[in-house]
């Protein structure tokens, strides 16, 4: 551990540490945030933000927090002031709760290692449904109510084929602890015997984060914004934190549990956690590219794809993973 | 009522408290009204449609239109025919030039006057570059209401180059004005037929990318083939007309059954679907594009020298006591004027048949019984404009 | 909001809140007539008025800043204008873009159509034209923007009176009084 | 077929055309008396040498004099028997105009009718005609005819509380009252009214 080279108290060592995550919690998504912007923008043959913070508009999210900050903070006269007001809570924490299991790097790079970290991912992961619903019903407004329906309804699409995946995972590493997996994927990673387990754990993880092509909880043609329709100021701007670092989260957990986490390749020198954060960052890339590409599903034609599709294969992968962890 | 069932009044806003039956042990539910606009995002302009919903299927869905009515049929009645020409190219806003076009053909068929043959080639080249403009804004509108943002960017980038080698012939981007009656305000620039033609390999090429995004998209195709099928006998009797009519597989086109320009000198296609459902509608869309594409090439081989007016024009237009209907084929379908006239400067009446009113009073048979998201596909390609409904 | 608003806040504080207000501008466009195509126009990839910091995103009144009202407003929608106005949270600018919108255009005289947005919203910004360019939208949001760097939100709110900008015409406040 | 065949067919077949008007471009109309309305739309739409299955429009065009000061007296309650239905001829009124259009066999005919200015009423389309439905909802708004058995008679494009027709030639534009428009006038005009 490098931090106990230095520190002696273990709870310093721990304030650091969560003084860290709580950084990276707040910056991620505004990376993440500005290259949604500057990518989306270059792909749609135009420039994205330019005058923010003069250099190619860099801080462009900066500003919008700037802004949201000065907002004022309305509250529907038929809404249900608490939840309305707790439900941006409860939609931010589960993804701080995430970013303090995910291994960076070796030796230390981590918030928490846990033994059950990826039974812990995975409980914590669909809690952010509760928010999601807390938000649509307390709006007092239609549009928000069918939202938060659809994100409750997409959670049973997406959760099975989530969990099973990862299950097969656990299996191939044997291990539940994040920091287990990755150290088991010295040699190959994951992603090649997993591939199928891959697949189906970034559709479902982008059903999860309600990006497109699964964006119906939020589909701005259809219901506005979803659970998000009432909400202004800094209140929208958790949501969007959210998101945002929601993104970087299960780009994380996918990163760790297939592509080999802070393992590189080819290249020796490069310090563990550049390839993880390297890695974050492709996996931001591609679903950012989703966004501008796909069309947005249908509710039902989720459901039919997961209780089809992705959760037959699943099972069919754990049984395979099996399979092959007995004969070899 | 069974033994077993209960009535169970349900509260909701006020004045609207209903009773409702419901087996024992059952929920008492009842079905939700919600207004999709005035101002929404998926209804592109002002239209509002009021519908019920049983989860997220829709019961029943009532448009509401009127938003932008701006009496445009009172307000010709005190203009001229010059100033009319201005009014009637900002109802359906997308299709300035070939709105235009209706009113001056009118007009000139009821005074018997001689359109000079370059004018009505230039006509029709302006005409379908129109289309063509047209057509893109609800092929990226299209594709941003099912939640692919990227056709919109592409469409308009299209858009751009169009506009510019339009508005260095006419002078504007979206209001064109460019016809008088009798013929045309000016002739075309110098050099414009090359650029034209660059512009044709142009977009054509560029079209391969909204194949790719839109309609060869696995998704695309899932969210929008078999949704909001029509038959072509209600779409007739509804007075449906223009893409949406061809998607059922009814050939109608004013330019090819009542020829008006020099249409039946040109060849082409009139494309039409097999099913009448969302898809169809884009596809047609979509091909009726790259038609007109051809109809411009072949503008571009045969547009004769000569002027754009006629030589003699009276100082005061006054059409001649009488009635007509001149219909055109718009890009949103068949937009047709009634002009009655006293010989007067001003006509006595000048009705607009318009396209998007008929095929959104569509809308009521064609939304009940389907989910919310595919009332979106739906309104996305039942293709109106707002103020072409209201006027 | 609350306290920014009530008292005049020391100037690095005031110029960072208002580089953040001018450089996030979130617009909902109230798109009613033919200048929303010249509105999604300078949205789009040649004139991108996303590099100003303009963001086309808010999908409802809740998340804007900026109203832009763009196109003829009939008597039968003003009051859902208002409502959208109403939605808005402080603070809010408006646009008002092309003819229609500032003052009726070629419906002057319509039975059916409002003769002018301000009579049912306060108006920052008038962009002349039926329809304007959207090289007239962008100036009219630099102009907007260049007003929001050097404003005070403590005045904004005390005084009631807006004092319109025009874009292609006279730079500066308009003299209400000689209308 | 051509138009005076298409006349000459449906006054044969039916027997209800009043009189019948052909254009110098060729278009054809034929008149019916208010009450008889219904009957002839239907034949229209029936009739399979007809075989009118496209709905174009239906309007209505105010005869009435200039500004529509001098309105008629009422003639009676259209729609009954003993009712003398409007001369076609000179008559002032409202002329209502229905449009339609045969894809198959590509031919145009206006059906028409005269109703008075007040009160008057005809036989709604709707049910020949899906598409009469909306049209006929503008014409009632705007015109004050009524239509009698459409099922939703609300207004369609004007808000709920505005008074008036605005088609009838008696709606004064108030803001045109106000402040003449120059635009009207021709250049020669002006120039007249600048020498004087």
């Amino acid at each position: 551990m490098i931090l106990d080279r230095y520190f002696e108290n273990a709870w310093a060592i721990l304030g650091l540490k969560l003084g860290a995550i709580l950084v990276l919690f707040l910056v991620a998504p505004i990376v993440v945030g500005y290259a949604e912007h500057k990518v989306l923008a270059h792909m749609q043959a135009r420039l994205g933000p330019m005058e923010a913070g003069r250099f190619h508009g860099w801080a462009q999210l900066v500003a919008d927090g700037v802004k949201f900050i000065q907002k004022e903070d309305i509250v529907p006269r038929a809404a249900d002031r608490f939840v309305f007001t707790i439900a941006p809570v409860l939609v931010v924490v589960p993804v701080i709760m995430i970013f303090l299991v995910i291994p960076f790097g070796p030796g230390g790079w981590w918030g928490e290692n846990m033994d059950l970290g990826l039974f812990y991912v995975m409980a914590i992961s669909t809690v952010g449904v509760i928010g999601v619903l807390a938000a649509g019903w307390a709006s007092a407004n239609k549009f928000s109510l069918i939202g938060a329906l659809r994100a409750a309804a997409q959670l049973i699409a997406y959760e099975l084929p989530l969990v099973l995946a990862a299950a097969a995972v656990a299996m191939q590493a044997g291990s539940l602890s994040l920091v287990g997996i990755v150290e088991a994927q010295d040699h190959y990673w994951f992603v090649l015997p997993q591939i199928a387990g891959f697949a189906l754990f970034v559709l479902a993880s982008l059903a999860e984060l309600s990006r497109p092509p699964f964006d119906m909880p939020v589909a701005d043609s259809e219901i506005i914004f979803g659970h998000m329709t009432e909400y202004t100021g800094i209140k929208m701007a958790m949501f969007l934190l959210a998101e945002y670092a929601g993104v970087v989260a299960l780009s994380g957990v996918a990163t760790v549990m297939y592509l080999g986490g802070w393992h590189g390749f080819l290249v020796g020198w490069i310090p563990g956690p550049v390839w993880t954060f390297a890695k974050i960052g492709a996996l931001a890339f591609f679903i950012i590219w989703l966004r501008a590409t796909y069309p947005r599903m249908r509710e039902d034609q989720l459901q039919k794809m997961a209780w089809k599709y992705m959760i037959p294969v699943a099972l069919a992968n754990i049984l395979l993973t099996g399979v092959f962890k007995v004969v070899f | 009522m069974t033994p077993e069932s209960r009535t169970i009044t349900l509260p909701g806003e006020p004045g609207s408290a209903v009773a409702v039956t419901v087996a024992e042990g059952d929920l008492a539910t009842r079905e939700m009204t919600l207004n999709i606009g005035p101002q929404h995002p998926s209804t592109h302009g002002v239209l509002r449609v009021v519908i019920t919903l049983d989860g997220e299927r829709i019961h029943t869905a009532e448009p509401v239109i009127g938003y932008m009515h701006r009496g445009f049929e009172k307000l010709a009645e005190a203009r001229d025919y010059r100033q009319i020409i201005a009014l009637v190219n900002r109802h359906d806003w997308l299709s300035a030039f070939c709105n235009e076009l209706g009113v001056a053909i009118a007009v000139e068929r009821l005074m018997g006057l001689e359109v000079p043959e370059r004018a009505q080639w230039i006509r029709m080249l302006l005409a379908e570059w129109n289309r063509v403009l047209n057509h893109l804004v609800f092929i990226g509108s299209y594709g941003l209401e099912l939640g692919a943002i990227t056709p919109v960017f592409y469409a308009f980038r299209e858009r751009e180059d169009i506009q510019e080698i339009l508005e260095a012939a006419t002078g504007g981007r979206l209001h064109f004005t460019f016809n008088r009656i009798g013929g045309l305000k000016d002739d075309l620039p110098k050099g414009f037929l090359r650029r034209s033609a660059e512009l044709v390999r142009k977009v054509r090429n560029r079209l391969a990318d909204y194949e790719g995004l839109l309609l060869g998209n696995q998704i695309f195709r899932k969210r929008t083939v078999g949704v909001g099928a029509l038959p072509g006998n209600v779409a007739k009797d509804f007075g449906v007309s223009g893409p949406i009519l061809q998607a059922c597989g009814v050939a109608e086109d004013s330019r090819k059954t009542e020829p008006y320009l020099r249409y039946d000198q040109v060849e082409f296609d009139v494309p039409v679907g097999k099913n009448g459902d969302s898809f169809d509608r884009f596809w047609v869309l979509f091909r009726r594009m790259e038609e007109s594409l051809r109809i411009i090439e072949q503008v571009h081989d045969r547009i004769p020298s000569g002027p754009v007016m006629p030589p003699k024009m009276p100082k005061t237009i006054k059409a001649p006591e009488g009635w007509i209907y001149q219909r055109t084929e718009n890009p949103l379908g068949e937009c047709g004027y009634y002009l009655v006239s006293r010989g007067d400067k001003t006509p006595w009446r000048l009705k607009m048949r318009t396209a998007s009113f008929s095929n959104v009073s569509m809308i009521p048979y064609l939304l009940p019984g389907i989910l919310v998201p595919d009332m979106i596909a739906v309104l996305g390609s039942v293709f109106f404009v707002v103020g072409d409904v209201d006027r | 909001m609350g306290i920014v608003d009530k008292v005049e806040v020391p100037q690095p504080i005031k110029f960072i809140l208002n580089w953040g207000r001018r450089y996030s501008l979130w617009v909902i466009n109230f798109g009613l007539a033919c200048c929303a195509i010249e509105f999604i126009a300078a949205s789009t990839s040649r004139h991108d008025f996303i590099r100003l910091g303009v963001i086309p995103f808010a999908h409802g009144p809740r998340q804007g800043d900026l109203l832009l009202v763009a196109g003829t407003l009939t008597d039968k929608m003003a009051p859902a204008l208002k409502r959208v106005y109403d939605q808005m949270p402080e603070p809010k600018y408006v646009i008002s873009f092309g003819s229609c919108s500032n003052c009726g255009g070629p419906y002057w005289d319509s039975y059916s159509v409002t003769k002018g947005v301000d009579q049912i919203i306060p108006v920052d910004v008038y962009v002349p034209g039926c329809p304007p360019r959207p090289e007239a939208l962008l100036e009219g949001i630099l102009k907007l923007q260049k007003s929001i760097g050097s404003e005070s939100l403590k005045e904004r709110y005390e005084r009631r009176e807006r004092a319109p900008i025009v874009t292609g015409g006279p730079i500066g406040p308009i003299d209400l009084s000689a209308r | 077929m051509t138009p005076e065949d298409l006349v000459s067919h449906v006054r044969e077949a039916t027997g209800l055309v009043e009189r019948d008007e052909l254009t110098p471009q060729g278009q054809a109309a034929v008149w019916v008396a208010p009450e008889r309305w219904l009957e002839a739309a239907t034949h229209l739409r029936t009739c399979g040498r007809c075989g009118f299955d496209f709905f174009t429009f239906l309007t209505a065009v105010d005869r009435g004099g200039d500004r529509g000061a001098e309105a008629p007296p009422p003639r009676g309650k259209p729609g009954r028997a003993q009712a003398p239905s409007p001369s076609v001829d000179q008559g002032e009124g409202l002329e209502v105009v229905c449009h339609v259009y045969a894809v198959r066999r590509q031919h145009h005919l206006n059906l028409k009718t005269l109703v008075p200015r007040e009160g008057g009423s005809l036989a709604t389309l709707s049910g020949v005609w899906r598409g009469a439905n909306w049209h006929e909802r503008e014409t009632a708004e705007m015109f004050g005819i009524g239509f009698a058995g459409h099922p939703n008679l609300a207004k369609l494009e004007l808000p709920v509380n505005f008074e008036g027709f605005p088609l009838r030639k008696d709606f004064l534009l108030i803001t045109r009252e106000a402040k003449e428009w120059p635009g009207q006038k021709e250049p020669e005009e002006r120039h007249e009214e600048a020498k004087s």
